[in-house]
């Protein structure tokens, strides 16, 4: 149960630092590195929560799928020209107003949520298998919001291949 | 070559032209290689490499054709009174004759006194022409006289004559299976009419022969040097270039080396 | 000192000990397999591979190790250090990370997830991270012209493989690799025989995923000149060059646990026994094999111009003898450790039957280009995973709703997923002409 | 050739694939381009927009070098140029010296010059295909080809006691009679060649890859060749039937019966196809010229001191790469005054970029092997 605690404060811990590191890096490719050790960060935190498809999906989806397309941007865009651009924050103050909200937020989450800053300690001893219980979630109760989901997708999908075929 | 088409009479076939009678083997090609040339519907009997001496021989038995000059000059003759008598190993061929077949009168007819002179040497023929009408002469080859093959363009180098240069053309026709050589003298730094529109191969041909001996072929589009570095002084295959001359300070500053040698 | 072997500490320093067997093994079996590829590639091409150092070149990966170890190790001046630095480490990490639920016997498994496969896929893509970083970082654009390449190749190749296995999947029913094989118990069947095309998509999907062979574009070695790894050299070279080796037993790991029935003995159902003894038949014929080997070493022993070659060939002689030794002593173990030994056997020998189609394409077919190798994938491969899993899965509720038997049906969907093959391959073929002349 | 220490075209920042065009640098040291070809690519993206040939690494000035060594002196010199099929080398320059003195080796040494001069032709063919397999990236076809090709090394080491620049054949004839057994090697080579060649058949022509490879691959037109002054396997893939052995026969060709291949569209499979046939027919020529060697005298009389008469010869041979011509002029005293090559793979070399246009970079390997080039003979 110590072992739970010390993995989630090291996960949190990873994932918030290389968040804010991946914010300041002057250098593109080491912030795309950052982004995903906090993708990973944060799988880990499902992985703790026994959430394990989660887990899986998330390495999957993000890391493996998303981030490698980030990653073949970033190297295909002349990045020299991006360095000179004069890196506008005139909006410090909005960004400033936005933080305080998010931060309110969540403090209040934690307050009325839980009382200890210790996550719970219920780890039932059999658990059932979440991939099961997602897939009936997914195709029994929600079978409608899915259909309308990959509809949404298909859509994006032809969306994306007849703006590349007229550019090409 | 013995077996130069040009030489071989279409009736019989001398086996060898060497001098002594060589005992030789009974070949049993033989009859099939007298067969398989005058057979050979690909090699026209008539079209040997070189300018034949046939069809020379031919004209005068026929004087009825209209227009021609009337006094055939002893040229066509003579080529055939030295293959009779096989020259004897030791005395040389014949001294460089002078030329005058169909494709000769037809270019002095178009281009007048720009063709100087026309030989046979060696059975090949030699056409030199003026060197400011090489591209109508090259044109006219090729258009006309379907030589549309650019063999090889070369140059010969004649310190001593006034123009020192002989721009060399090599042309070949696939229709008739011949081949013509034109030559062009050329001045020091005389530029040459390039050939490149006509035969794209000419592109690397001239600028070889611009970078070997120094012969500026205006016309052309890139006329850089091609073999040597770029900014190497001298041209190597000029006479006056000393075989162990070299442009020691490029070696110098490039290689780093006092001289190649 | 007892409650040290309660369950779960059991349950923690067994998976730890297998952990540990494997990452040490690993290096040496790839080392092993790059000699096998090289005898092989030899015995194709009319010559002998290797044979100067150990006898008939069985010490040569031992040489290459020390050499790479002992080789400088280059930084490109303008590269990106870190990347550098990290690129080759994420490679081999994620390759190793994958044997994780790679079931090599019954016990011998490191964590038998409920997720086995996802988990195993998951980390194999991230693999590319390491080929692509690695590009990017020494900073050269052949290296980055690679690396893109790899990229792009391994993206649209992840999503054929995946649809590959998935139509196994619907055989399994589970996600589990233990439970994965146990269902191939089950029906009796090995499911390369129910889905053979998912087995060839999934074939050639691997091939591509771990740039072998005809899609070794990225460091095709004529064009980029070795791609992403032109500036690594020494050790961290060797790493990459791990990654790979690994990868590929992952992949044929993977393929033998889905399609040839991972650790099971060919005939699994076969009872029939050796007259007046409890030995199963073909459960002898592992041990017999290795003996074979073993005699064969010994054959060759004096044969060995060198006498240190001969000692060599005779110790491998006696480390064979012993391997046919534990075989056959395991067969009169208890059933446990007979299942677990003779797994572990069956495993490596599929696995390394599967590598051995790797090498024989590798030296056959000549490189696909860039473009084809994509059109391959997206305009051939995809299309044809799907129709198989559609196929497949029709074919499935019918011999569970008509009770139809699951042999009838899947002959039927592999039936329709081949028509469907020759209609793709013929108008890809078309297309390949109309893209010859559009490249004009 | 520009100064190769300062590469300025090769603008390489750290993002390198912008939309703007990209200088790739193929060579000087490059494994595929066979010697010391450097080819200045310009890209977009994958796609050749341009490219240009730098040659002249390898230039050591052999026509320089002619007018300093007597007829005889010169030979060795020539089996440098194209060092991959010297043979033929030396039959041209001993042919075109023969032309100029007006005399002609006897018809044994013009058979055995035709045998070897066939082998080599086989030999250089079977280094090309091992060579463009390799680069197209199939690893086995070179290791079957140079197993062939070392048995007609062999040969010619038996005949005139070096493998690659044989110096094989002298000015007037042969020196060195065949050497007994030669009849029976090279028939037992030839013998064993046919299912060979059906060997590398079977692992290229259908192999879909290497159709995929091939096929459609800078693609040359006839007009296109011929305008180029392009010969060869390479004229003849482009649909024009045309070989020296058939329209001037030399040496003994005109003794013996063979086929010249062509095909139609000029891709790299069309030149692939046309070399294996070529393989073949060359092997048909050695069978039929080794059945009747004629016996006589293999040296012309032509005497000690070569001073041919002062004039001019142009005269070619059809090299496995092309028409290979000697024009030498001699100003009557025993050294050359003037002796120029005219090299195949040189003027095949100035289509490369009529090809390569338009292609992918893969393609530039296959490309240029396809034109099958020797550095030696480029620069010479």
């Amino acid at each position: 149960m110590v072992l739970n605690a010390i993995l989630f404060y090291f996960f949190s811990v990873l994932a918030v630092v290389s968040a804010i590191l991946m914010v300041t890096r002057r250098n593109v490719v080491h912030g795309a590195v950052y982004l995903i050790t906090t993708l990973l960060a944060t799988a880990g935190v499902f992985l703790l929560l026994q959430a394990e498809f989660l887990f899986i999906v998330q390495v999957i989806l993000y890391v493996g799928g998303i981030m490698v397309l980030f990653i073949f941007v970033i190297m295909l865009v002349n990045l020299d020209v991006s360095l000179l651009q004069y890196q506008f924050n005139r909006q410090r103050f909005v960004a400033g107003v936005l933080a305080l909200a998010l931060g309110a937020q969540i403090f209040l989450a934690i307050k009325t949520g839980q009382k200890s800053l210790f996550p719970p300690s219920r780890v039932p001893e059999v658990l059932p298998k979440n991939t099961e219980a997602v897939a009936d979630a997914l195709f029994g109760r929600f079978m409608l919001p899915f259909e309308i989901a990959s509809i949404l997708l298909l859509v994006a999908m032809i969306g994306a291949v007849v703006m590349a075929k007229r550019r090409a | 070559m013995a077996n130069d088409p040009s030489e071989k009479d279409p009736v019989s076939k001398p086996p060898a032209s060497g001098a002594e009678d060589k005992p030789v083997a009974k070949k049993p090609t033989e009859p099939a290689q007298a067969g398989s040339v005058t057979a050979n519907p690909s090699v026209p009997p008539d079209a040997p490499a070189k300018k034949p001496a046939e069809p020379s021989a031919a004209v005068p038995a026929t004087p009825a054709v209209p227009g021609a000059p009337a006094a055939k000059p002893a040229a066509p003759a003579a080529p055939a009174a030295p293959k009779a008598a096989a020259p004897p190993a030791k005395e040389a061929p014949p001294k460089p004759l002078p030329l005058d077949n169909e494709l000769v009168q037809r270019l002095k007819a178009r281009f007048g006194d720009a063709i100087r002179e026309a030989t046979l040497d060696r059975k090949q023929a030699i056409i030199t022409i003026a060197a400011d009408q090489l591209r109508e002469v090259s044109r006219y080859c090729r258009d006309e006289e379907k030589f549309d093959m650019l063999v090889d363009l070369t140059a010969v180098d004649w310190p001593k004559r006034e123009k020192r240069f002989d721009v060399i053309l090599i042309l070949y026709s696939f229709a008739k299976n011949e081949r013509v050589r034109l030559k062009a003298h050329a001045g020091e730094n005389e530029p040459v009419p390039s050939a490149c529109e006509i035969w794209p191969a000419a592109n690397w041909l001239e600028r070889e022969c611009y970078d070997m001996f120094g012969i500026v072929f205006e016309g052309h589009p890139k006329l850089t040097r091609i073999l040597m570095p770029d900014e190497w002084q001298g041209y190597p295959l000029r006479k006056d270039y000393d075989i162990l001359k070299q442009d020691t300070d490029w070696v110098r500053e490039n290689l780093g080396i006092e001289s190649g040698q | 000192m007892g409650h040290l072997f309660t369950p779960s500490i059991m349950r923690l320093v067994l998976p730890v000990l297998y952990a540990v067997v494997i990452v040490a093994v690993l290096p040496l079996m790839a080392g092993y397999i790059v000699l096998m590829e090289r005898k092989v590639m030899a015995d194709m091409q009319a010559r002998l591979g290797p044979m100067r150092v150990g006898p008939h070149g069985l010490l040569q990966p031992i040489a290459d190790a020390v050499k790479l170890l002992l080789k400088e190790d280059i930084i490109p001046e303008k590269a990106d250090r870190l990347m550098f630095w990290l690129a080759p480490l994420v490679s081999v990490t994620m390759a190793l990370l994958a044997y994780a639920a790679l079931p090599i016997g019954p016990t011998f498994q490191i964590a038998d997830l409920n997720i086995g496969l996802l988990f195993i896929l998951a980390v194999s893509s991230l693999g590319i991270y390491g080929i692509v970083l690695g590009g990017w970082a020494s900073n050269s654009h052949y290296s980055l012209l690679g690396a893109l390449r790899s990229a792009a190749q391994l993206v649209s190749y992840e999503t054929a493989a995946g649809l590959g296995l998935i139509s196994a999947l619907l055989l399994a029913g589970s996600l589990s690799m233990r439970d994965i094989v146990m269902a191939q118990y089950d029906q009796g069947m090995w499911f390369i025989f129910y889905v053979p095309i998912g087995f060839f998509i999934y074939m050639v999907g691997s091939i591509a995923e771990t740039n072998r062979a005809p899609f070794d574009l990225p460091e095709a070695e004529s064009e980029l000149v070795a791609g992403y790894m032109t500036e690594y050299s020494g050790f961290r070279w060797s790493l990459y060059f791990l990654a790979e080796y690994a990868n590929m037993i992952i992949v044929a790991g993977i393929a033998t646990t889905l399609f040839l029935g991972g650790w099971l003995r060919p005939f699994a159902s076969y009872h029939d026994h050796m007259p007046g003894t409890s030995i199963e038949l073909l459960d002898a014929l592992p041990a017999l094999l290795v003996l074979g080997v073993a005699l064969y070493c010994f054959f060759l022993a004096p044969k060995q111009p060198v006498k240190i070659q001969k000692l060599v060939m005779a110790l491998v002689g006696g480390l064979c003898l012993a391997v046919s030794g534990v075989l056959a002593g395991s067969l009169f173990a208890s059933p446990a450790v007979l299942q677990g030994v003779h797994g572990a056997f069956w495993f490596m020998a599929k696995v390394f039957g599967y590598l051995y189609f790797f090498l024989w394409f590798r030296f056959t077919f000549p490189r696909y280009r860039f473009d084809q190798l994509m059109r391959l994938g997206w305009r051939f491969l995809i299309p044809l995973a799907l129709v198989n899993l559609i196929t497949m899965a029709i074919a499935l509720l019918i011999s569970r709703e008509w009770g139809w038997s699951l042999r009838l049906t899947s002959i039927l969907a592999i039936a329709v997923t081949l028509a469907v093959a020759m209609w793709l391959a013929k108008n890809d073929e078309v297309d390949s002409v109309v893209t010859a002349a559009e490249s004009e | 050739m520009s100064d190769p220490r300062t590469t300025e075209l090769t603008n390489v920042s750290t993002t390198v694939l912008g939309a703007d065009e990209i200088i790739l640098n193929m060579g000087p040291q490059h494994p595929s381009t066979h010697g010391v070809l450097r080819v200045k690519l310009k890209l977009d993206g994958e796609r050749v927009v341009d490219s240009e040939c730098i040659i002249g690494y390898l230039h050591r000035g052999v026509e320089k070098i002619a007018e300093h060594r007597s007829y005889q002196q010169f030979a060795p010199y020539v089996d440098r140029m194209d060092y991959v099929a010297a043979v033929s080398n030396g039959l041209g320059y001993c042919e075109a010296v023969e032309k100029l003195l007006g005399t002609e080796a006897p018809v044994r040494a013009r058979v055995v010059r035709t045998i070897l001069t066939e082998l080599q032709r086989i030999a250089s063919h079977l280094l090309w295909l091992g060579t463009h397999a390799l680069d197209i990236g199939a690893l086995t076809p070179v290791f079957y080809c140079f197993r062939e090709r070392e048995e007609i090394l062999k040969i010619f080491e038996k005949y005139c006691g070096a493998r690659l620049t044989t110096h094989a054949f002298r000015i007037g004839g042969l020196q060195y009679e065949t050497y007994d057994g030669f009849e029976q090697d090279v028939k037992r080579f030839c013998d064993d060649f046919t299912h060979r060649i059906d060997e590398y058949e079977t692992l290229l022509t259908e192999n879909r890859i290497w159709v995929g490879r091939t096929k459609g691959v800078g693609i040359l037109s006839a007009a296109d060749a011929i305008a180029l002054g392009v010969t060869g396997p390479v004229l003849r893939a482009s649909g024009v039937k045309w070989d020296l052995r058939k329209a001037m026969p030399y040496a003994a060709y005109d003794l013996y019966k063979f086929e010249i291949p062509t095909r139609e569209t000029g891709d790299t499979y069309d030149r692939y196809v046309v070399r294996m046939e070529e393989m073949r027919q060359s092997r048909l020529i050695c069978v039929q010229a080794i059945e009747n060697i004629p016996t006589g005298p293999i040296m012309a009389r032509i005497g000690k001191v070569l001073k041919p008469p002062p004039g001019e010869v142009y005269h070619s041979i059809e090299a496995p790469k092309g028409e290979l011509g000697y024009y030498i002029v001699s100003d009557g005293t025993t050294q050359p005054y003037r002796v120029r090559v005219r090299p195949p793979s040189f003027i095949n070399l100035q289509a490369f970029d009529k090809m390569a246009r338009g292609s992918l970079v893969a393609d530039v390997v296959a490309i240029i092997g396809t034109i099958d080039i020797v550095l030696g003979e480029v620069d010479r």
